[in-house]
């Protein structure tokens, strides 16, 4: 538990520290999250790299007002995964991390080709799992099948 | 005189005739082994549906190869890729014409023998290099490349052994070098050398582990990649009697050709005391293929230039050395 | 010095290897020849699903309720029914599943108010086309009544 | 050893595609390798080709309707991924579990992770070139397939976890299998040890091969036995103590260079480790009910989000889970662990041979389906 507390320690005093959740119950499988503003989210892992925090996972989704991309991040100690929310607009870009963590070079790669959201900066922005000239962003709640188009407070309201 | 010349090249042809026959099936028969040894050692049973014992499974499959279709690939070098598996197969084959079975089974019992074996055998090289080349692949020509390398770096300790065993009987003949040992096989005057020998025949045939140059799980199946039908089932039959060529040589090189142990040789004719051996020597290359990982490709020189020419060399001086003082 | 010693252990392990796979060379083999011998299924052995015959009426006890063709996964069952009196109940005339699709994840056994679904135990599934994959679940139970 | 040869020289490279089909890439992954004579210059995996939208089919199936789903994406561990969505979805709508299902549950997982890490002892050994040992591992693969076939009915892809439970309950045949198999297994290391673990040219082609640095294995998220091998107890069920985790006695192996070698060994222990799991489990096994009841089949999770990270075969698998409150998840995203194992590569094979990047692709314990989803 000791490094995530110094993870939000720091973060504490940064600007958007008012937007964290804490969850001391680990109830969603995270300590605490936070909402970054996409411009400032290369400063943060910049901090998480120092910190030899490790990218864990990243998903993005899809809401009728917003992309968010969740930045599931980690260190190895017990119960230290921590999330960073980022939200961004469906035509903006968000700045890429794969040049701090190594692994958001494929992880990217794989929210461009199912959400089409462009990563600045990211020198390989080829599908990964899909064909090489597909078109399409199939996890877009406008492809294909779709069991629902909600609005971002519908849910974290 | 001109009578006796006849009768000699009847012998050679009549030989050679037997030799291919006796070629092919013994292939068949090594690949049937190959696949049962390997079965047994696996916990399973092998081939066991075509005929008794399974035995009439490879002569299905090679039926089968027979009646595919050659596929010559459209970039490859036609003419050497078509005469690249002939070219492995017919060397092998000379072999036989020197191989003393039995005192009065030689079909030609020539005073370079040792030598016309290795000789030829050098030529299945120039045979992988050409097939992987002319393949046009990049998997073939790896693995053609690593052949060579192998192949030269093995025949040097290989020889210097058989330089050693040579210089004890001071003769290439085969029948002389198994002649002189009636009462005690070389292998335990030079146990060394038979060592070596065998672990660079070993390498020599590409059989595991030293079978870099086809190793599957890297290139795919190596020099011959893109063969298909026959010209894939030569490469096969080439490997099988290769195996069988080695094993004879070290049989009569090393453990007494035709003898019995120790000068016992129990009313049993020599020519199933050579087989025996033959296969026994076959059946022990098999189970270190199906016992062993493959070793890496510079290891694999390194064990040889580094260790195995050394230690061979070595040993050639001892034998020189204690031969002179004797 | 170390370096004989390890050529000598090393030479050492490997002949320990070759005892270990001449041990395996002389016992009997573990594999089941298949069309000869066969092994025997486990008890709880998915096959498709097919109807419970019940013993008070001889028959099965589909009321074409659509759960089953609702909860499963990949949409390959396809139920119909009718009711026999205008207010009584439901009685499954048609069941089809396209098994090729099926994954066996036995949702639609559990989910069966009347529990007349069961697994098979049939694996030896032959066909020449895809629509051999296709099984009438009603014919089924007409074939194998005694 | 492959520093002895010539440097490496950037003109006259030739590009080598391995794969999509080539028997040592363990499914469908495509490597493009840029090569110098037989040295590696620039590593490009091309995954993708067993895609099959599984997040896309999770937006559109009710939350039990997945669960088929979940063990064909690493199709060695079905049981674990199977049990660690299951675990996910109890999680987030908050359902009881009888002490039974757990007990049976953390039983049926651990076996599937030693099938899993006795089949890629196997097929990593076939990598080297040797063959018969992968089919002694498949012998006693097979002795753990019937044992959970007997209990769910499938071999492979189980679907055997239910939310609440488990689909059947555990009889006392399948105590004595599993009893006798762990017997059986034990007995079998020392011919593992003889034939592999001792074997010089197995050392030979392991040791000093593939390195990962821990610093690496950080950058590209590699977890599971990779990541222990390079010195990191870090094991989700030790981390975040799921199931009966907590109540059980067990090591966590760790390695010290983050070699082949050390990623053989620290799978080879945890085998072991696992045995002893599933002895106390066993030991411990209480009575009771087997499924909770309660469970509605079109269940409604409480709107938000979770993560829920578990230790899968391969390493740390999580299932992200966004729920509207309907009974279909707003989004369902899977972290697999192959996929950082898979992209370190790129480093691990810079400069290595051919021969060695096979062997640190074995060592790695990929499978190309979790990765393609």
């Amino acid at each position: 538990m000791g490094k995530v507390n110094d993870v939000l320690q720091r973060f504490r005093g940064m600007p958007e520290g008012g937007t964290i959740v804490k969850d001391d119950a680990y109830k969603a499988g995270i300590a605490f999250s936070m909402q970054v503003p996409a411009e400032r989210l290369r400063e943060v892992a910049a901090v998480l790299n120092e910190m030899e925090c490790y990218l864990e996972s990243m998903a993005a989704l899809d809401f009728q007002d917003t992309f968010e991309i969740v930045y599931h991040f980690n260190c190895f100690e017990p119960r230290s995964r921590f999330a960073l929310r980022v939200l961004c607009g469906h035509d903006e870009a968000v700045p890429t991390v794969s040049d701090i963590f190594k692994t958001a070079m494929w992880q990217e790669r794989e929210v461009h080709e199912f959400f089409g959201i462009r990563f600045a900066d990211n020198p390989d922005l080829r599908p990964l799992l899909l064909p090489e000239d597909t078109d399409e962003h199939p996890l877009r709640k406008t492809f294909g099948k779709v069991n629902a188009y909600r609005r971002r407070e519908e849910i974290y309201g | 005189m001109g009578n006796e010349v006849g009768s000699e090249w009847i012998r050679l042809i009549v030989g050679a005739v037997i030799a291919l026959a006796f070629a092919s099936l013994n292939a068949l028969f090594l690949v049937w082994l190959e696949r049962k040894v390997a079965g047994h050692i696996q916990l399973r049973p092998g081939p066991k549906e075509v005929g008794p014992f399974g035995l009439l499974q490879t002569i299905a499959d090679a039926l089968k190869l027979v009646g595919k279709e050659l596929i010559t690939p459209s970039a490859a070098d036609k003419k050497l890729f078509v005469i690249a598996p002939v070219l492995i197969f017919m060397p092998v084959l000379v072999g036989f014409l020197v191989l003393p079975f039995a005192p009065e089974l030689i079909i030609r019992d020539m005073n370079l023998g040792v030598l016309l074996i290795f000789a030829f055998s050098t030529f299945s090289v120039l045979a992988i290099l050409a097939g992987g080349w002319s393949s046009n692949n990049k998997y073939a020509l790896l693995g053609a490349i690593r052949s060579v390398a192998q192949n030269v770096a093995y025949e040097i300790p290989l020889l210097l052994t058989v330089m050693s065993v040579v210089l004890m009987v001071n003769s290439l003949r085969f029948s002389e070098i198994v002649q002189a040992q009636g009462h005690i096989w070389f292998i335990f005057l030079q146990p060394v050398a038979g060592l070596i020998y065998l672990i660079s025949a070993t390498a020599e045939t590409n059989r595991a582990p030293f079978d870099i140059p086809e190793a599957e799980s890297e290139l795919v199946a190596g020099f011959h990649t893109e063969y298909s039908g026959m010209r894939f089932g030569l490469f096969f039959l080439a490997e099988y009697t290769n195996m069988f060529i080695v094993s004879a040589v070290a049989t009569s090189l090393f453990f007494g050709g035709w003898h019995g142990p120790f000068g016992f040789d129990m009313k049993i004719p020599g020519i199933v005391w050579f087989m025996l051996k033959t296969y026994f020597l076959i059946f022990v290359i098999m189970w270190v293929r199906w016992t062993f990982p493959r070793i890496r490709f510079d290891q694999l020189m390194n064990f040889s230039w580094k260790f195995m020419i050394p230690v061979s060399l070595a040993n050639l001086l001892v034998t020189a050395v204690v031969l002179k003082f004797i | 010095m170390s370096y004989w010693k390890e050529v000598i252990n090393g030479g050492w392990s490997l002949v320990e290897g070759m005892r270990v796979t001449f041990r395996r060379l002389y016992r009997p083999v573990v594999t089941v020849q298949y069309p000869r011998q066969k092994v025997e299924l486990s008890p709880a052995y998915r096959g498709h699903i097919e109807f419970v015959k019940f013993k008070e009426t001889g028959t099965h006890k589909c009321v074409a309720c659509g759960q089953c063709q609702r909860m499963c996964p990949s949409n390959l069952i396809k139920v119909q029914g009718i009711k026999e009196r205008a207010k009584g109940r439901k009685v499954g005339t048609q069941y089809f599943i396209d098994f090729t699709r099926c994954s066996l994840c036995g949702l639609c056994v559990e989910v069966c108010p009347t529990k007349t679904l069961k697994f098979s135990r049939e694996y030896e599934l032959e066909g020449v086309s895809r629509w051999d994959g296709v099984i009438d679940l009603m014919a089924r139970l007409g074939e194998t009544r005694p | 050893m492959a520093e002895q040869f010539l440097e490496p020289v950037v003109e006259n490279v030739y590009t080598l595609n391995l794969g999509p089909q080539h028997p040592s890439t363990h499914g469908v992954l495509r490597v493009v390798l840029d090569l110098d004579g037989e040295f590696i210059v620039r590593t490009d995996p091309v995954i993708g080709y067993g895609h099959r939208g599984h997040e896309k089919m999770g937006e559109n199936r009710l939350y039990k309707q997945f669960m088929p789903n979940t063990s064909r994406m690493d199709y060695l561990s079905g049981m674990l991924y199977n049990h660690g969505y299951v675990l996910a979805v109890e999680k987030l709508a908050g359902i009881e579990v009888p002490e039974r299902a757990k007990y049976i549950r953390v039983i049926c997982s651990e076996l599937n992770r030693i099938s899993s890490h006795l089949l890629w002892f196997g097929t990593y050994v076939m990598d080297l070139g040797g063959f018969t040992p992968f089919l002694y591992a498949f012998d006693d693969r097979e002795q753990i397939l019937d044992i959970l076939d007997r209990v769910s009915g499938s071999r492979l892809t189980y679907s055997y976890c239910r939310f609440g439970g488990v689909c059947q309950d555990l009889d006392s045949v399948f105590i004595d299998m599993t009893r006798a198999f762990l017997k059986r297994l034990r007995s079998r290391w020392s011919d593992y040890e003889n034939l592999v673990t001792k074997n010089i040219i197995f050392i030979h082609r392991t040791r000093d091969v593939g390195v990962i640095s821990l610093e690496q294995a950080r950058q590209f998220g590699v977890t599971g036995p990779n990541l222990r091998a390079c010195g990191v107890a870090f094991d989700m069920r030790r981390a975040e103590p799921y199931e009966v985790y907590d109540r059980l006695d067990f090591e966590i192996p760790v390695g010290t260079k983050g070699d082949a070698l050390d990623r053989y060994y620290v799978r080879m222990i945890e085998m072991e480790q696992s045995c002893r799991i599933i002895e106390q489990a066993l030991d411990q096994l209480p009575g009771g009910a087997f499924l909770n009841p309660k469970v509605p089949d079109r269940l409604r999770p409480p709107k938000g989000d979770l993560y829920f990270g578990f230790e899968s075969a391969r390493g740390q698998t999580g299932y992200y889970i966004v729920s509207d409150g309907s009974t279909m998840p707003y989004r369902l995203h899977v972290r697999v662990p192959s996929f950082g194992n898979l992209h370190v590569l790129v480093e691990a094979f810079q400069g290595t041979l051919l021969a060695d990047a096979i062997s640190t692709m074995g060592s790695v314990d990929l499978v190309i389906p979790e990765i393609d989803r």
